[in-house]
């Protein structure tokens, strides 16, 4: 059995550069993709991980964002439409030395794969995964995803969509994931910093990444991104900090009496910092992630960062003890023994 | 040797060769246990032997109903056994719901042994007699009737036990297999240590069962009711060796077990639940010290992907279901295919369509195995054709699938799966060789290269340095595996991986015949239906018929002489427990004119259904070369 | 088109009876399974909801649980292994005024259907969903399910199970569910209780029902359903009042200032019963509703009853408005006006 | 007829009967708005044609790269088309990538357009070429090489409208449309109206792109490069009537839309998007005020069954595929059987096996959909042969469906379902009658009872008082559908189910055949082959040679005399888009030695490669009757 694996904590013995992760291949999404950038940010990680590129494999669905392992210079897989999830747990449980990726789309990840994506994240099994959300199939070219919104038209509704969409967020900590976290395809240094955490936690992890298509939905994100209202509709997370935002960051989160956010202004009515919500990614009760995942502009801002980080035994782990134990009380498992085992008889 | 019975056979007692044994009972009335221990002190005996057991569908009917009615019988002999029997020679109901369902198979004259204490007005009513069928005379004619009490008498035997009634009324199977123990001379020494054994957690359950199984015995002796017991030597004209008895789950469950011995990997297995194919996830769960790692999956598609990653990571990858979970992973196996990976998918068969009926046998998935997927998707397809050999098969599973870089569909069925026979244990020396070699040279390594011989692709362990690479579902390119979607690569591509699924042909057994390699009849089977078929074949040729048989194993491809034997013979008779499907593609290959012998009934073939067909068919050519040729076409016997 | 079902709140022409709801197949369920009670008490409130038998239909999928249909005297569809609620959803959308249950098990709705599940929460569409909970497979003689807990031997988990399990009230949340509630087999008057809101609640209404299973996980909700231990481990909701219980129901549930639940005592340390949390099933922000599914013991006591309970428009209804408001703009469908639309050209 | 041209042409024009253009360029530059507006003239003009789209598989591959392009042949003739030809006459390339992957098809001095243009060093490295092949003289010794820089001229053109340069350079396609309009002498009048309603929302790209056109058009009239028009007259020998242009995937939504109207119910679709079937879910969506309610669900099970729940209902029952969710669906299909229940599955054929080639058409899923279900699953297989007949075949699939309560599965492909032809509007009281007769009445009702004729069972609305039921999967009893395990139960269900299908062979037409009803060679074909094997049969008829055609829409059960006319034909042919399908199930049940010519491409045959191979075995026939007998066997040419 080959050893030269590490589970993304061991230096590998050359330093390695964004270009080591380039692979041959031409990058065939659309001009002006929010794919290139989140390709760009995940290559510039890499290196920082100290994994080397034989360890890692990249794991795919189907759709745009799922063309995403041909472009790493990795091990990669481009499965079939929904399963990447479940590829990859076959992976990790019986290589669980290897870093293993899933690169999935709304569609690809929440529609026809749901089941594998939320089954994963209960195992935790630790797998990093990346949801690229652009609430559009873009591969077929344009249908609504199960995130598109409500009144949405698209060609497969063409008197808008009466579908309520799911908040990806939300249905993984549903699932009970471990580590879930949300960032924008534009906000590189922000993705940058996610992916970085996402890779050194132990566990599924869990990040949705707004990712806009230009093609069959483009602005599809723009009050979180456009320079004009972005400050007013995010509010970036940061562990035992309270929720401030706004462009003059006098804007905040509390909550009421009833356990429900309000938006509130620093300063007016005397409302301070120490009125607001504070977060807390390792809350035990994930009651509170919860609460932020559900904030949606216009009333109130989008939540970005990390919701939840709370580390627990990863099956893949799990597997290994278990293994281990069974080999320290019955010994490595002897054939010959076995097939003889129960009542045997000879016939002479 | 007087360890064979402890207290002398008081009674006389008569030789005979095979005896065809049913118990039945309702679900709770323990039939498969009592069934297990009947068939292992055959066994020790030193039988040749064959189990088939007949669970309901429900977890458990309500107690006494029709619906709740579960069975297990036994052929076992002093000669060669090839099937659990096509009807008993005795059958022990344990109610009257049981005799209800299984009466019309007793042989006539057979003997016939009923619980007399659970012949009640509730349950007879349950059963839907209108009269108590021991009191109208009407059994007594027709077959050898014992009445006995056997709830009472293991009431009694059990008075001062201190149990409750509840407790009690379980034991109850203990005497009908002391009973049977008496009448068959086995050595209840063993047995009694087995109880202990499997009790031993329960003490005074083991006690009772003890006291029970050792009253039944004596109750044989005894009561004025029997006369004589019988003997059933040892089998000997079966190879010598060491044995154990084994259902086809175990032996399926054990080959795999093998193939991790024999190729040094791993072994990943992803399933999820589904009779009659779960047992294989059960055992194999067990096993965990042998580097195997069970994964009981989300559901069956999660089963097959999950262990298509672990094939990519360079582990033995196994995937078990039965025929609506195959029609799950349908889409999943285009994937083993084009990716190329080695993928072992099990399908232990049961009655269709849909869900069917989910504990009954049937061959009815093999054209959902030759073609279910779309595009064109070759994939071996191997079926074993006995209990003992789904080990065999299940090892020339991984063979295949590692040599030729293929997902390899190894079929079974449920009939395999839970039946039983003696195994002649193998020399683990003597086993095919695995063999793996990992690509770790990165200097020309192209994805796609073949292996001029074998036509497969190299193996690649993501964590080599050097050869990292990328596949997937889409088309690929004929060499480095890049997705291409050149048209006439396309068609070089789909025309290489037909070929190296065909050239497999050379690397499989020649088709053995049973008989004369020509003659004028030749029975084609395949799978579970070997020991019927064979049976049936060397009863006809002791009458003196023409007739061979070639039972399959390799059914994609098929052994390369196979169109050669089927010319050999002047008609073909295909047997499948299936509306016809080997036929059809036995017809498209070869444009021979078999003929089917179709069951769907959810059971075995019997053998005399075989030889009547075997006759019939022979019957034909004979009028055809007398010159009445007008018998022709369809013949179903 | 027919016209005389209604939705559930039309009174049927004659007042039936529980017996008017027994089909005429005999129950093959082991004796003592939970399934009898819950069938028991579904044909007990039937005739309560005033809907005529032919306007109901159950539907379900493979287990133990999914032969509920054929006990039902109503229409009846007992489909394949985890798609009762993608069959469930056919079947409303194109026929809205069928009042259409869903009866699943823990393996069936939550293993193989769980993608089923959460997408007709998702979309609301207005289907009963009683997922009786054994945290087995029953059907396949007893291997562990997503709701087994971690540990657990069963026939394909020897060494125990790896898994962690899902709480489905929590994944039912997190695929923004509508109606959400918890209850027992055993507790006949609250399962009768729910099932009747359920009912009436216009949208998707999903309900766990923890169900025991005597053969193959006997007693595995006994430390909630055994009368010794059961008043200090339930906690039965209700809207508008404090999270009281015990067994002198001294006892209440808070919340800390970093938004976690804690049990405190009435009369202890001051506590009185205004320092509780107040239930709200029809908070905004579901929340509160998550941070209580995930109360369990021995810390806390299980929540019963119903979590959340918010109306929004349901997919059927959505589609019959598109509907009427498309009849209405471009009137009913012309067939040779349509296959004579775009460019046509005479041939003579 | 002055509103033909309103200019009138003064260079002279040349009479041709059938011209094949093919437009190729870079995805940006919309291509498939080219051609399809080119179809629209030539069938306004009252030409036969045929057309075929030809899209990457990405959406938008980088600009310039051989992986971009995209293209779109059509055939346009005073005759009856058949195919979209071969191989171009024209071929306009906008950029040197189009040009690369498409120059071999050209037929040896066929006119050749490139766009000037876009042949910048940039370009052309992209496309791979090392020198500028418009300037090595090359192509002008091969072909009509016309260099029009259309880039410059569009620019040039649009100078003063205020576009940006980008939104200029979208407008070029134009210039190229109004250059073939002045080739071809078609009447640009309706296409200036076209344009404008196209983009009324964008008044200045509407003046934009009508401008360009006309430049287009004029380009051609005055440059000196261009010295001769072409005419192609309207084809005469084809039926009267009303005409439009329509895909395989618009005929197909019609057909189920005509469905509605014809049974009076209301038509279910649960389908979930893919290639190439994605564009029937958009356009049933359109409906929703002619009772059609679409649901795009999370899966193809989810989408099927949906269906099933639908069809439960009482709904027309729909669900639309393509391979890959075609084997997803395979589960649930066996639900459908066993419920008999009316249930619509299109399957639009794609490039397998796995993903394979999404965007390229074939005919591999022929022996999945017969087959790819666990368990005896028959389910009647149909398939249209030509774009117009996806209506046709839609509304057969529906009326089956329902008078036989069952599956049935329309086979189309991606070349049906992108191509285009003409279509002659039917007459609705022609269409077949789909009739439904929900039971109301409860007395003696019994789920499964049987109409005599039909085998079907009778359908009944949850609704209807007195009918509750309870249906499903597990295998049911004979009459009254209650779950049944009973053996022999078993058997006659899975025999009846057989029957019912089979019984569809008296409700079919005879098969008829193109040609003699004997002969030496017979050519049988099934789907979207129609238009080439019809076209190559002819044309070897026409040279003498004894070879008929016959093309099957019906495929399970086969039209009654298929059998007879095998039997009466020398040698039989199946010409496929698969490595061997059809002639799989041909020769299993017909014991026909018959032979295969297949094509595994992505691609739709090429008449020449039929009239190939039927010469060829036209060839073999008659050496054998010349007593050369030795060229036997596989001939494929
Ligand atoms: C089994 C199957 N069903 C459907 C498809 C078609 N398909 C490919 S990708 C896709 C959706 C892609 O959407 P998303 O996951 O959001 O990815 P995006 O393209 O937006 O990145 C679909 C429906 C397929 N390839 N396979
Ligand atoms: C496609 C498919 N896979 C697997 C099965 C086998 N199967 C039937 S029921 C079941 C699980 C039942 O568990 P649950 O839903 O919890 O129901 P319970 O029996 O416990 O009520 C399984 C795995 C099947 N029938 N079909
Ligand atoms: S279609 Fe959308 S998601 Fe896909 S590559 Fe183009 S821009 Fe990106
Ligand atoms: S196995 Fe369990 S769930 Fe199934 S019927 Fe028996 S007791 Fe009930
Ligand atoms: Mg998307
Ligand atoms: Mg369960």
């Amino acid at each position: 059995m080959s050893t030269n694996g590490t589970n993304g904590t061991a230096a590998a013995p050359i330093k390695l550069t964004r270009k080591d992760f380039t692979s041959d291949q031409d990058v065939r999404w659309c001009p002006g993709c929010g794919d290139y950038a989140i390709l760009a940010q995940v290559q510039k990680v890499m290196p920082e991980l100290g994994v080397a590129r034989e360890n890692i494999v990249f794991v795919s669905g189907i759709g745009c964002s799922s063309r995403f392992p041909y472009y790493m210079n990795t091990y990669g897989f481009h499965g079939i439409h929904g399963r990447a999830p479940a590829i990859a747990s076959g992976l990790k449980i019986s290589r669980p030395e290897l870093q293993v990726w899933v690169v999935t789309g709304d569609g690809d990840g929440l529609s026809i794969g749901g089941n594998h994506l939320i089954h994963a994240l209960r195992r935790n099994v630790d797998l990093k995964i990346l949801l690229f959300n652009n609430r559009i199939y873009g591969l077929t070219k344009g249908q609504y995803s199960p995130t598109s919104e409500l009144g949405k038209k698209t060609k497969s509704t063409p008197y808008g969509s009466i579908d309520h969409p799911f908040n990806p967020i939300s249905v993984a900590l549903g699932a009970a994931a471990s580590f879930v976290a949300r960032t924008i395809d534009t906000e590189t240094k922000h993705l940058q910093e996610i992916l970085l955490r996402a890779a050194r936690f132990k566990g599924s992890a869990f990040i949705e990444i707004y990712q806009n298509c230009n093609v069959f939905n483009d602005g599809a994100f723009e009050v979180v991104t456009d320079k004009a209202t972005k400050s007013d509709n995010q509010v970036v997370l940061e562990h035992g900090k309270p929720l401030i935002f706004g462009k003059e960051r006098n804007k905040g989160v509390r909550l009421t009496g009833m356990f429900q956010p309000e938006v509130v202004t620093l300063g007016e009515n005397g409302i301070t910092e120490k009125d607001l919500l504070v977060h807390d990614e390792t809350a035990p009760n994930a009651g509170l992630a919860f609460l932020l995942s559900q904030l949606e502009p216009p009333a109130f801002p989008v939540a970005l960062g990390v919701l939840r980080a709370v580390e627990r035994p990863t099956y893949d782990q799990l597997a290994v003890d278990q293994e281990k134990k069974l080999l320290g009380s019955k010994g490595d498992g002897d054939l010959r023994k076995l097939l003889h085992s129960g009542e045997t008889w000879e016939v002479s | 040797m007087d360890i064979q019975a402890p207290t002398a056979p008081a009674k006389p007692h008569e030789a005979v060769d095979t005896v065809v044994i049913r118990f039945c009972g309702d679900s709770g009335d323990g039939m498969q246990l009592t069934g297990t221990e009947f068939t292992k002190a055959a066994a020790l005996h030193g039988n040749d032997l064959s189990t088939l057991p007949d669970f309901p569908a429900e977890i458990r009917a309500p107690a006494g109903t029709l619906a709740g009615v579960s069975g297990f019988q036994l052929s076992f002999s002093s000669q060669v056994v090839y099937t659990p029997g096509d009807a008993p020679d005795v059958l022990v109901a344990m109610n009257p719901a049981a005799l209800r369902t299984n009466l019309a198979d007793l042989l006539p004259n057979g003997v016939l042994i009923v619980n007399l204490g659970a012949f009640t007005a509730n349950n007879l009513e349950k059963a839907g007699y209108k009269s108590n069928p021991l009191e109208d005379g009407s059994l007594d004619q027709k077959y050898r009737l014992y009445k006995v009490d056997i709830s009472k008498l293991t009431q009694t035997a059990l008075a001062d036990s201190g149990l409750s009634t509840k407790e009690i009324g379980r034991c109850k199977n203990f005497f009908t297999l002391g009973l049977m123990f008496w009448m068959y001379n086995r050595n209840i020494v063993p047995e009694v240590e087995n109880i202990k054994q499997k009790f031993s957690k329960l003490p005074a359950i083991a006690d009772a069962n003890v006291k029970v199984f050792k009253a039944g015995y004596h109750y044989g002796e005894t009561a004025e009711i029997f006369t004589t017991s019988y003997e059933v030597r040892p089998a000997t004209d079966i190879p010598k060796g060491k044995y154990r008895n084994i259902t086809g789950n175990e032996a399926t469950a054990l080959g795999c077990v093998a193939a991790v011995k024999l190729s040094g990997l791993r072994l990943f297995l992803g399933s999820y639940p589904i009779t009659p194919a779960s047992d294989i996830l059960h055992q194999l769960s067990l096993y965990k010290n042998f580097g195997i790692v069970t994964f009981q999956a989300e559901d069956e598609i999660a089963g097959i992907t999950a262990a298509i990653g672990a094939a990519f990571g360079g582990s033995l990858a196994l995937t078990t279901t039965s025929g609506p979970g195959m029609a799950l992973k349908s889409e999943a196996m285009g994937l083993a295919l084009m990716t190329e990976l080695p993928l072992v998918i099990i399908d232990v068969q049961r009655g269709g369509p849909s869900t069917g009926l989910p504990t009954k046998t049937e061959q009815s998935d093999l054209l959902q195995a030759y073609y279910g997927r779309n595009g064109e998707c070759p994939i071996p397809v191997i079926a074993a054709c006995t209990p003992a050999d789904c080990f065999n098969m299940a090892v020339e599973a991984f063979r295949l699938a590692v040599k030729y870089m293929t997902p390899v569909i190894l079929l079974t069925d449920g009939y395999l799966a839970n039946g039983a026979e003696p195994w002649l244990l193998p020399n683990i020396a003597d086993l095919p060789k695995i063999e793996v070699a990992f690509r770790t040279d990165p200097v020309g390594f192209q994805v796609y290269a073949r292996d001029a011989e074998t036509l497969a692709r190299q193996w690649v362990r993501p964590g080599t340095p050097g050869l990292e690479h990328r596949i997937g579902g889409l088309e690929k390119d004929f060499t480095s595996g890049n997705v291409s979607y050149d048209p006439d690569n396309h068609e070089a591509m789909i025309k290489i991986r037909a070929a190296k699924v065909a050239g497999i042909a050379k690397d499989i057994p020649l088709q053995a015949i049973n008989g004369e390699p020509t003659g004028d009849l030749l029975v084609l089977g395949w799978g579970g239906t070997y020991g019927a078929l064979t049976k049936a074949t060397d009863e006809c040729r002791a009458r003196g018929l023409k007739v061979s048989s070639a039972h399959l194993r390799h059914l994609n491809p098929f052994p390369a002489n196979l169109g050669e034997i089927l010319r050999s013979f002047k008609r073909v008779l295909i047997p499948e427990l299936n509306d016809g499907q080997l036929i059809k593609i036995v017809r498209a290959q070869f444009l021979v004119d078999a003929q089917g012998l179709n069951k769907i009934q959810g059971k075995p073939f019997k053998v005399a259904e075989v030889v009547a067909s075997i006759e019939a068919h022979v019957g034909v050519v004979k009028a055809a070369e007398g010159g009445r040729s007008h018998v022709q076409g369809e013949v179903r016997a």
